[in-house]
This record gives structure tokens, C-alpha cells and sequence, in this order.
């Protein structure tokens, strides 16, 4: 067996991974929410029993999202090639891997949005309809600022869903920690690199999930049972 | 973007093991000597580098063997080249079941790589050594093979899974890199050994046809096959890599 | 300013409406009474478009409501303002925050909704509450945030479910308070549905007795109170049969009701002196319907002339309902 | 039964709770009242152990509830009965689902709870909406299922906050007889929060009157009410001057309240005999509160011997509170 | 080029691979949901706010969960090669893949499964309390009953989830209809099997969505909004 990698050289894989899943997984979620929300606003305005109940508008949306949601990583990224060449400028590296991870998660945060939205207090909705709100104030100042906290934590989980598939970044040469775990770990049978970053991204994760709770619960006005 | 002006740095994508340490090993020792700039893109996909060849995305890619890029021209149709071969990388058929290849039982489960080139390769190598017969075609699958008198029950799986699954297995046919990463010996440990000599599955240096004579890829093509990076190889690797 | 008919709701068998005609005029406050469970939600939310009649028309200032939407319809829920049974306040956001949302959905801009939202929180007394979240106020704190919400916007209608279910005497008087003024110097039209004969004793004009989804009495409270076998009557006013002074001392005794300061105040006095006779109240008492004393009392009288006395009394505008004692009446 | 010592409780600056002592003898009733804010529901809710109190001691039945925990607290909660202020419901079980839940958690078996459920659904009267669901139900129906909710198991103790804010007066009355018989035959002790004076003058045997967070007037209510001062008369009893008759035809004028059915029945006509007056009532009328009928009246007196029959009313039982006219008041 | 394959051979790839797909994706849902579901009870319950609040015990259980949700496939697979072994037997095929899947997807059902709990209304749980019940008892009749459809819905989301995940089966062999779309399509440049696969999923995906979507509202007994 090849004797290990020194530790400082594994330090600046897991400093250089860590900066390519950030910006991965960080411009992704920032896409992701920017599209997937306002997906599973309209999801949830267009069902049964939403403000704007529309069968055929909600049946065409909800095919596409999913779509989007079942298809494996790769099938995205063949799919997507051209138009991640359009909007990037090419099809490969961290930037590239951005477009397919995006666009596999808009439709994710969309269904979990839609499901959170659904939840939204009857009674609460029907008091602000009664003032005359435009569906567009209904949605922003009740069924988004009244699920607050449980859109946060679906964002958090949206983010930590994708730190887990930028690891398929190796595939167009993107990298980041979990294709650093898979090629240099994994696949050269290198096991301190391998554990380490495991080990790391538990504790990115932790520190991520940490953050979306502290995030949601500061943004919750509501009384928690103390008993 | 056409990467052809000359100046530019040189985007090369490679597959992890061994091809992205033997063009590190060049970008980082040899290159200066002729000027070049290289950039290594690594990617853990067989599709992937080819396309993005294609679109520009990169200038050259070394990954592949002249029988997967011949599939790759004929379905795609996009004018891609071969420009020189650097290395062999023997697949091998390992056991921790058996000794030898005739104590293999009938019915027994042998694993080979998913993907295209492996694939088709291990069954060749199962082939030469007399437990098969595969159609006349272009690239068999597990599906191609016409005669299997042991009735073996093929496995793919991803080749870097090959070693860790071999426990699961009566056989399987690993790449050299992997068995010998994994701790096997291809020299002694094989049941199989694919030949160096005169193996159409070299892997090599590829470009777009428009770049096939631009100097940068021929000082590449070069370095890659300089002595200094075949004496690389030999050390590195310990026979599960072979340079040509 | 409302006018519902013959308005009919099921749900899966449950008939909650069961073609009910009503009308409010402009201006005026109508109060809906009835038993648990009678159709007074129901009706309060079919009129605020929350639910969709099975049949029959809501006209609101003309317009058939039922039939509006989009923008129309928007503009006319500005118009109607509404206090929805139980809570309904964003709990995401501060007691301020929920009484400006009618103020954001008019479009009102920024300074002038948070004076007006100074305004109304002062109106329900709940200043010191405007940065409380709804889980941090009591539930009379959230009902009057409620209230405050749905005059924001100073609609022109005003429908409110029970709007003083969880509140103390004193704070159901101040947010009748509020609604009196609203329709007094507004001139808002109110329909108010409660539990709470306080409520149509202090601030009805008009009420309606709703029973098993169906009307049982619709008029003017003051009309209603005179008409003695009238549910309205017997649930307003002072119940006469309580007294146990002995009533065979009199020659008579009838319960008459008055209604106007003209009658509660002279009436009695006038008769007494006009026909002669001992005239002692021995039953019953004051009360007030907004602002009209009314009265019921149980008379007891002694003299001659105690019959034209009575007589007198009901022709000088006073209803004499029961004579208990005496030649038209029972002996006690 | 209940006994809270200088309890006090505060949320971020609201000082909601501010040393309050009050108990509640087993087998009794207590009306918690007071102001929107006072305080009330947090009191129920410290009993109730939903809220930590910061300081002060809660004792049920001599244990000090507050240090309980783990089974000993599930066992001492199941012996208490909660009714919470607003909806409490659980929203995807039936009504009769809703009622159960207390006896699933005390174990009790399946055909057993099921009687029982039936049992307390005709307590409530709403046998037929045992397979609604809460969303199918009217504000006050869900009340009722939250009282017999918390009946349900037996329990010895009964906090119930508002328990008949939504309901209409028949509704409320057959809730209140429930409790009340809870009382009367179950020796159930109760502590219920209202602000519904006719609830305390139904059935409760005590009285605290909470402000900010501070019992301002805590004691029986029959006795409460014979003081002249007290808020709690002055809200449970019959207002006295809304009567426009004309005082000055009388020799003394005087207001008394007389507690029971002796009193109520007798005393005035036999002081009237005694002392050769006359002797009316001009104002103020009749009330019960629980069975004991108490009145307040305002007294016309005429004749010599007026003030010593008010003396021998006094003496007799009667408490006069307020001479308005002759040597010991001020003329009206 | 080569002459695609005719389209009964596409079909029958399709049956085969859809049965694979289904019985991956069918266990290991049933293992996520048996084990994510208590998870998720178990890290609400030991929340600020929950009703056995214990920071300590939170905290492990969040560091446990937040590893498993952020590890690429790949790595655990590697990482439970032993575990699977002694669980099925061996480490590859469709049944070893199960192992992985389900190991992946608890943590992810536990998280969303937490987030929905936390919405539960308070002052229904403090009076489910008050009748004395046992922690267990609330968690099954309040916790769990009143988020019934937020949490059918949270498992929609998984299954699809991990149809997507499953398309990495072909590392160890697994095959289904992703790793048919990725190695018989995308890496054999046969388009016809990809495309046509990719189509299946998209309408396999829909009905799965349809049936989740049907049973969360089939077992909820609230009002919705009619306006
Ligand atoms: N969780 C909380 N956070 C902050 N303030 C609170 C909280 N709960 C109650 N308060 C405040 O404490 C005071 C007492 O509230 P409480 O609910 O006990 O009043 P109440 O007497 O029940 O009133 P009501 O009759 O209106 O129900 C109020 O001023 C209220 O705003
Ligand atoms: N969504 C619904 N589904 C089924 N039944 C309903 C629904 N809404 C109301 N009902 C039923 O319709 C009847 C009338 O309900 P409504 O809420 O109008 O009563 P209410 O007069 O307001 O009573 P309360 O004074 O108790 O609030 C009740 O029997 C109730 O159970
Ligand atoms: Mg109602
Ligand atoms: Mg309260």
C-alpha cells in the first residue's frame, strides 16, 4: 500500500473542497429558492383548495416538477448541457455544475414548499381574504410570513440535500468535498482522505443545520409548549 | 469558446487514476521545458470529457481507448481525434474463492465494470481465456455472448467497487490501478492478466480534429510519451500501469 | 345596505341555511341571536363571501355579491369589514402588524397606516400592545385586535361573530363603544352576531332570531320588546316575576311596558295623578336599548279608577301586556 | 382543594401574575373575574401547570403541584379536568374522538370509553355531531365538546378558562348545570375563569376578582355581595338607580339587600306590619345566585316609624346600605 | 450509427428495470419511514420547545442525522459494505443497495418529520397534556395524527427522492431504471433507451406524486379555504 497523504496536504484538499461545495451548493440554494418558492406558491394557489384553484394549470406544474425531481443527476446534466453552456459558458467545472444542481432542486424546494404552504392556518387566510388582499399580498404576508420558520428549515434541508449531490460534481469536474471523498478517497482506496472528509462534511452539515434551526426559530413569533 | 489560440492554457480532462496524476506529473515537471501552460480537469464520467471536447469546453482529453472513442465518433458524428496512446492499464480477473481459472463452479458470479469500455474489455479478457464466446460485434455487452458453457452470471458494477465487492463474488475483473490500490498484486494474485504487448486498450491523448496539428498538442503528445513519464509510470505504479 | 334572500347552505346533510331572508338599512346595526349551532357563522360568512350560498342572493349596497370576482370582488371585501369567529390574527405578526393588513390590502401608505393603526390600537386600549405577538396577548387582548383589524380600513359594512365572546363587561362595553361610533358617526352598517343580549340591548336597531337555519323573528328591537310574546321581548327586558311582594294588596296588577324617556319618565306619574289611584311598581325595572330608556314593569295599583288608569296608559303610548289582576286578567 | 400562595408569573416585562393567594375549598366553585389582561387565564394556566409560575406555591388536594413530575405529574394532571380559552381541539378527530382523549390516557377500555363518550356527548347535547369532525362544528359546539372533553375522565378538579364565551344564554345554562352537578354530585371542585357575571351568579360559591395580576376581592359570594362596596355586588346584584319614579313622595328612602328565601319572602312585608309603614320598592329588583335568591331593592318608605323599621330590617338580616333621604343619608 | 434497439427490447429493459426501481425504492421507503419517522418524534421531543426538551440527546441525535443527510451515496455505501453484508448477505445487487438507500433516507425522513412536527399547534398539544397522557400517547393521537397529511406528503417527497438516489444502484449493481437511463442510454449513447426511460420516470414519478397527494388529503379532516 502507497503510505498516506501527509495531514497538511490533506488540510488544503479539505480547504479547497470545502470552497468549491460552498459556492456550489450556495449559488444552487440561492437559485433554487428563487425559483422554487414561487413554483410551490403557484403549486399550492392552483390546487384543490388553494386561492386559486386551477386543475389544468396545477396538473401541467405539477408533471414538470416531477419530472425534475425523479430524474437522476446525470440525466439532468446531459439534459441540461446546452443551456448550462448558454448561461455559464461552458459545460464544465464548479460553475457548470451549478445549473443542473439548481435545476434539480427547484423542483424539490417546490413540493416542500407547496406542502408547507398547504398547512397555513384556514381561518388565518380567510381573515386576510376578507380584507380585499390581492392573492399576491395573501401569499407574501400570510402563507409565506406565517410558515416562516418551516420554509427556513426546508431551505436548510434543501442545502444540505445538495451538498450531498454536488458530490456527483466530479462527473463534469466540478469537485468539492464529496467528489474529493468519491475520487480521491473512494476511488484511489485512500482512506484518511476519505474519513476525513466524511468527517468534515458531518460537521459542516452540523454546523449548516445549526444555523437554519437558530435561523427559523429567531424568525418564529409563536408560543412552543414549555411543558 | 474554440480553445485555438495558441497562448492559451491548455485544458486537458482526464479521469482520476491514473491519467490526472500521470498529466499533473507533466504539468508540474515537463511542461515549462516546452512553454506550456496545462490545466488538468478531472472527471469521474466516461461521456462527459468528450462532450465537453466537443463544445470547447476543453482543448484535449486523455481518459479513453481507441475502440470507446471509435463508438463515441460513430454515434455522435463529431470530429474528434486520436492522437497518441500513453498507457495500458491490464485488467485482471482476481478471485477469493478460487485458485485457478478451471476451478471456477458453474453458475459463478462474476463481476465486471458498468461501464462501456471495461465492460467490453472484461469480457474480452474472459474470452482469450477460454470461458466464453461473444458475438461479432462492435462493442459486446453482457447481452453479446453467444456461448457461456459454465453458465456465469455476470455482476456490473462501478470499477471502483470491483475490489470492495470481490468478498461477494466467485470472480471479477478489476483494472489494474484498483486491484493494486485495493492491496491485490496483478502479477501473482490474478487468475487472468490482460497482455501489455500489442493491447488495443491503450488509453490516449485525444483532441478535436481542428487541433489535431496545433503545437501545443503535439508538445503534449510528446511529454506524454517521453521517457522521464514512462520511468514515472513504472515507479508510480508497479506493472498495474503500463506505459507504451 | 344588506339584503339577503332566501339564502340557503347545506353541508354534507347539515342544513345550516335554510332560506333565510334578512335586510339591514344603511346605518344601522343589526344583531343575529340564536341557540348554538343555528346558522349565525354560517350566515355571518356566506354575507362576507367565505362561503358560497347554495342558493338564493346577498346584495350589498345593490350588488349581488355571489356573483363578483377578481378585482370586483376585492373591492367589494374592502368594503366589508369582518370579525371572524375565534382567532384569526397572523400569528407571525405584532398586534400592529395584523390591524394594518386591510390598510396594506386598500393600499395605504406607509405614515398615514401607522397613524391609523396608533388610532385603532388606542380605540380598543391596547397601545401598550402594539409590539405583542398574538401568542403574548390574552384572548379579550386578541379579539379586540380583531375588531380593530376589521375597522382598519373603514369599511362600510361591518359583520362581526360574536366580536365580544372572551371579553369582561367593561371591555365588551368599550368595543360596543366602538362599533355605536362607528356606525353613529360613520355611518357603517353593522351585522353583528352574538350570544350576548347585552350586545342588542346596547347597540341594535334590529334583530334576528335565528333558528335551525331559518328566521324565526326579524324586526326593530324597540318594536319587538312591545310585542309581549315576542322572544326578543322576553330576552331584553327585566323579568317581572321574580318579586315576591304580595300582590293582594292591589286592586290590579299588569305589566306594562314603556319605551322613550316621554313614557319611562311621566307616563307612570301622570296616570297616578290624573285617575286618583296608588300606583307602585312592584316588579320588573329599567333598562336601556342604546340610548332609549325602556321599561317593564309590573304595576300594582290601588283606587277606584285603576282600570282607566291602565287604559289611559296604553293609549298614551304605553303597552300594557298582561293584566294579572282584575276583571281582563287572572288573580295571581 | 386548590390553594395558590403568592404566585407570581412574568413574560418579558408583563408582569402577568403578581403574588397571588387565593384557595378554593374542595367541593366548591370559584369564579376567577376580572378585566381583559388581568391575568386569569395565566392563573388557570399555572394550575393547570402549562405555565411554570417564577415564584409562589401551588397546592391540589396538599401536594405541592409544581414540584411534581414524570408519572406522578401525568397522574395528578389526569385528576385535573382543563377546559383552555380558544380552540383546543384536535382538528382530525371526531367530536367523540376529542372527548375520549382523556380516557384513552387513563386507560380506560374500549367499551367503557365509548359509553361514556355517549354519555357526555347527551351531557352536551350533541349526540348527533359525535362523527363531526372540529371544522364541521359552530364555535359553540366546539365549546361544548371541550367541556365534556374535560369531564370526561372524573376528575376531581375543574379548570375551565371562559368555558361559555361562545355560547348563547339556554347554552350556556345547560353547560352551567353541568358543572354544577359535577359539583353537587361528583364533589368535583371547579375553578372557572369568566367574565360572564350570570356564571358567577349561577354557580359559583366563591369569587376572586383579578387586577393586574392581583386579587383585588376574593371570598364567598354571598357574602361579598351584602357589602355595600364591593365589586362584586355591585356587578351581580340588580342596579338600583335607573328608576325614574319619583322619590320625593316618600318619607325615608333606603336600599337593602336581603340574601335568602326568608328574607326575600318575608321581611319586608313584616316589617311593613310591625311598624305600621308603608313601604315600597322603587328600584333595584331580584336576582338568584345559585338557588339562595337575593334581592336589592331600593325602599319607599312613608309613615312615623320608618326609620325604626329600617333599623329592625337591618337587625332582621337585611343589610341597608344606604339611607338617601331622612336624618342618617342625603336627599336624592 | 448504430440502428437503435427496436422498441419490445426497449420495453421489456423498461419492466425489468421498473420492477427493480419499485422493489429498491418500495423497501427501502418502508425502512426509511419505520425508522425516519421515530427519528424525527425523537429529535422534536428532545427540541427546545419539544416535550422532553434534553439538549444533549439532541444534539447527538441531530449530529447523527446531519452526517447521514450530507453523505454522497457513494461514501456510504463504502461505509456500510459490512453492515449490508450482515444485514442481506452480500454487497451487491438490488436487495444490497436497499442498505444504503434506507440509510440515506432516514436521517432526511427524521429532519422533515421534525420540521412538520414542530408546527403542530400548541394549544392542542398542551391540552392533549393536560388529560395526563403519556409522551408516547401524544405522540401518536397529537404529534402524529394532526400532522397526518404534512407527513404523507413528506414521504411522497422521499419515495421520489429515492427514485432519483437510486439511479446510482449500478455501483454495486443494483441496476433500476436510472442506472438504465445512465449505462444503457447515457453511457452507450442510445438515446431512444434514454429518453424513453427518462419519459417513463417522468410519468412513474407523477402517479407516485398523485397517489401521496390523494392519500394526504384523504386522511385529513380540516376545512380548506373555498375561496
Ligand atoms: N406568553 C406570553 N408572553 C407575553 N405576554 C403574555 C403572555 N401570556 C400572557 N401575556 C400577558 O399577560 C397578561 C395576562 O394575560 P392573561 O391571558 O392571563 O389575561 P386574561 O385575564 O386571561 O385576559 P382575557 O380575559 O382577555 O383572556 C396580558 O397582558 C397578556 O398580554
Ligand atoms: N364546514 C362544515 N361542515 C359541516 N357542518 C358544518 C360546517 N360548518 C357548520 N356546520 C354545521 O352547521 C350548523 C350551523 O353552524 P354555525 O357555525 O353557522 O352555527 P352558529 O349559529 O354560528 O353557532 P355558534 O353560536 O355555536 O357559533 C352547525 O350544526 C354546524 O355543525
Ligand atoms: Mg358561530
Ligand atoms: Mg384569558
Amino acid at each position: 500500500m502507497r503510505s498516506a497523504t501527509p495531514w497538511p496536504d490533506v488540510v488544503s484538499y479539505l480547504v479547497e473542497a470545502t470552497g468549491e461545495t460552498l459556492y456550489m451548493v450556495g449559488v444552487s440554494t440561492v437559485i433554487a429558492t428563487a425559483f422554487g418558492v414561487p413554483l410551490g406558491v403557484w403549486l399550492q394557489l392552483t390546487a384543490k383548495g388553494g386561492l386559486r384553484p386551477n386543475p389544468a394549470v396545477h396538473r401541467v406544474l405539477g408533471f414538470i416538477t416531477d419530472l425534475g425531481r425523479s430524474m437522476p443527476f446525470i440525466v439532468l446534466l446531459v439534459a441540461l448541457t446546452s443551456v448550462t453552456r448558454l448561461i455559464v459558458g461552458g459545460s464544465i467545472g464548479s460553475t457548470a455544475v451549478i445549473v443542473p444542481l439548481a435545476v434539480g432542486a427547484i423542483p424539490f424546494v417546490g413540493r416542500l414548499v407547496q406542502n408547507i404552504l398547504s398547512e397555513v392556518h384556514v381561518t388565518v387566510v380567510e381573515a386576510a381574504v376578507t380584507t380585499g388582499a390581492s392573492t399576491l399580498r395573501i401569499v407574501r404576508s400570510v402563507l409565506i410570513r406565517e410558515s416562516l420558520p418551516a420554509l427556513i428549515n426546508a431551505i436548510g434541508v434543501t442545502v444540505i440535500a445538495l451538498i450531498g449531490y454536488s458530490a456527483m460534481a466530479g462527473v463534469i469536474g466540478g469537485g468539492g468535498l464529496g467528489d474529493l471523498a468519491i475520487r480521491e478517497g473512494y476511488q484511489r482506496f485512500n482512506d484518511r482522505i476519505l474519513w476525513s472528509t466524511v468527517a468534515w462534511l458531518a460537521v459542516l452539515t452540523t454546523l449548516i443545520q445549526l444555523a437554519f434551526t437558530r435561523a427559523a426559530r429567531a424568525s418564529d413569533r409563536r408560543r412552543h409548549a414549555s411543558v | 469558446s474554440s480553445g485555438g489560440s495558441a497562448s492559451d492554457t491548455l485544458k486537458v480532462g482526464v479521469s482520476p487514476v491514473p491519467h490526472a496524476q500521470i498529466l499533473k506529473y507533466v504539468a508540474d515537471n515537463l511542461a515549462a521545458q516546452k512553454g506550456l501552460k496545462i490545466e488538468v480537469v478531472e472527471f469521474t464520467d466516461y461521456v462527459q470529457p468528450n462532450t465537453a471536447l466537443v463544445d470547447g469546453s476543453l482543448d484535449a482529453n486523455y481518459f479513453q481507448t481507441v475502440p470507446y472513442l471509435q463508438t463515441f465518433t460513430k454515434e455522435s458524428g463529431a470530429k474528434v481525434d486520436w492522437v497518441a496512446p500513453v498507457h495500458v492499464e491490464p485488467l485482471g480477473l482476481y478471485s477469493k474463492k478460487v485458485k485457478k481459472l478451471d476451478e471456477l463452479p458453474q453458475n459463478a458470479k462474476v463481476a465486471l465494470a458498468n461501464d462501456a469500455t471495461n465492460e467490453t474489455r472484461g469480457l474480452k479478457l474472459l474470452e482469450a481465456n477460454g470461458l466464453i464466446k461473444l458475438k461479432a460485434v462492435d462493442a459486446p455487452t453482457v447481452r453479446d455472448v453467444a456461448e457461456n458453457p459454465k453458465n456465469l452470471q455476470f455482476v456490473p458494477l462501478e470499477a471502483a467497487q470491483l475490489p470492495r465487492s470481490l468478498e461477494d463474488t466467485d470472480a471479477s475483473v478489476i483494472n489494474g490501478n484498483y486491484a493494486i490500490d485495493a492491496g491485490l498484486k496483478p502479477a501473482t494474485d490474478s487468475l487472468a492478466l490482460e497482455k501489455a504487448e500489442g493491447n488495443p486498450n491503450a488509453n490516449g491523448l485525444v483532441t478535436r480534429t481542428e487541433l489535431k496539428n496545433d503545437k501545443r498538442i503535439r508538445d503534449l503528445a510528446e511529454l506524454l510519451g517521453s521517457q522521464q513519464v514512462k520511468d514515472y509510470i513504472k515507479q508510480t505504479y508497479n506493472g498495474s500501469v503500463i506505459p507504451v | 345596505m344588506i339584503t339577503v334572500e332566501n339564502l340557503t347552505k347545506s353541508f354534507q346533510g347539515v342544513n345550516a341555511l335554510n332560506g333565510v331572508t334578512l335586510d339591514v338599512e344603511a346605518g344601522t346595526v343589526l344583531g343575529v341571536v340564536g341557540p348554538s349551532g343555528a346558522g349565525k357563522s354560517t350566515l355571518a360568512r356566506c354575507v362576507a363571501l367565505l362561503e358560497r350560498p347554495d342558493s338564493g342572493a346577498i346584495r350589498v349596497d345593490g350588488t349581488d355579491i355571489t356573483a363578483l370576482d377578481g378585482s370586483a370582488l376585492r373591492a367589494a371585501r374592502r368594503q366589508i369589514g369582518v370579525v371572524p369567529q375565534g382567532d384569526s390574527l397572523l400569528r407571525q405578526r405584532t398586534a400592529a402588524g395584523n390591524i394594518a393588513l386591510p390598510l396594506e390590502s386598500a393600499g395605504v401608505p406607509g405614515p398615514q397606516r401607522r397613524s391609523r393603526v396608533g388610532e385603532l390600537l388606542d380605540l380598543v386600549g391596547l397601545t401598550d400592545k402594539a409590539a405583542a405577538y398574538p401568542d403574548q396577548l390574552s384572548g379579550g387582548q386578541r379579539q379586540r385586535i380583531a375588531v380593530a383589524r376589521a375597522l382598519a380600513a373603514n369599511p362600510s359594512v361591518l359583520l362581526a361573530d360574536e366580536p365580544t365572546s372572551a371579553l369582561d363587561p367593561e371591555t365588551t362595553g368599550s368595543v360596543l363603544t366602538v362599533l355605536d361610533r362607528a356606525r353613529a358617526e360613520l355611518g357603517v352598517t353593522v351585522l353583528v352576531v352574538t350570544h350576548d343580549m347585552g350586545v342588542v340591548r346596547k347597540i341594535c336597531d334590529d334583530v334576528a332570531v335565528l333558528e335551525q337555519g331559518r328566521v324565526v323573528e326579524h324586526g326593530k328591537v324597540l318594536d319587538l320588546v312591545s310585542d309581549a310574546g315576542s322572544r326578543t321581548s322576553s330576552a331584553l327586558l327585566p323579568a317581572v316575576d321574580l318579586n315576591p311582594i304580595n300582590e293582594s294588596s292591589y286592586d290590579r296588577v299588569a305589566d306594562v311596558v314603556l319605551v322613550g324617556f316621554a313614557a319611562v319618565g311621566a307616563l307612570l306619574p301622570e296616570a297616578a295623578h290624573r285617575f286618583g289611584v296608588e300606583l307602585n311598581i312592584v316588579g320588573g325595572g329599567l333598562t336601556r336599548l342604546g340610548e332609549t330608556p325602556v321599561a317593564r314593569f309590573r304595576l300594582g295599583l290601588n283606587g277606584e279608577r285603576s282600570d282607566s288608569a291602565l287604559e289611559w296608559i296604553g293609549e298614551a303610548g304605553g303597552a300594557v301586556q298582561r293584566s294579572l289582576k282584575g276583571p281582563q286578567g287572572v288573580a295571581a
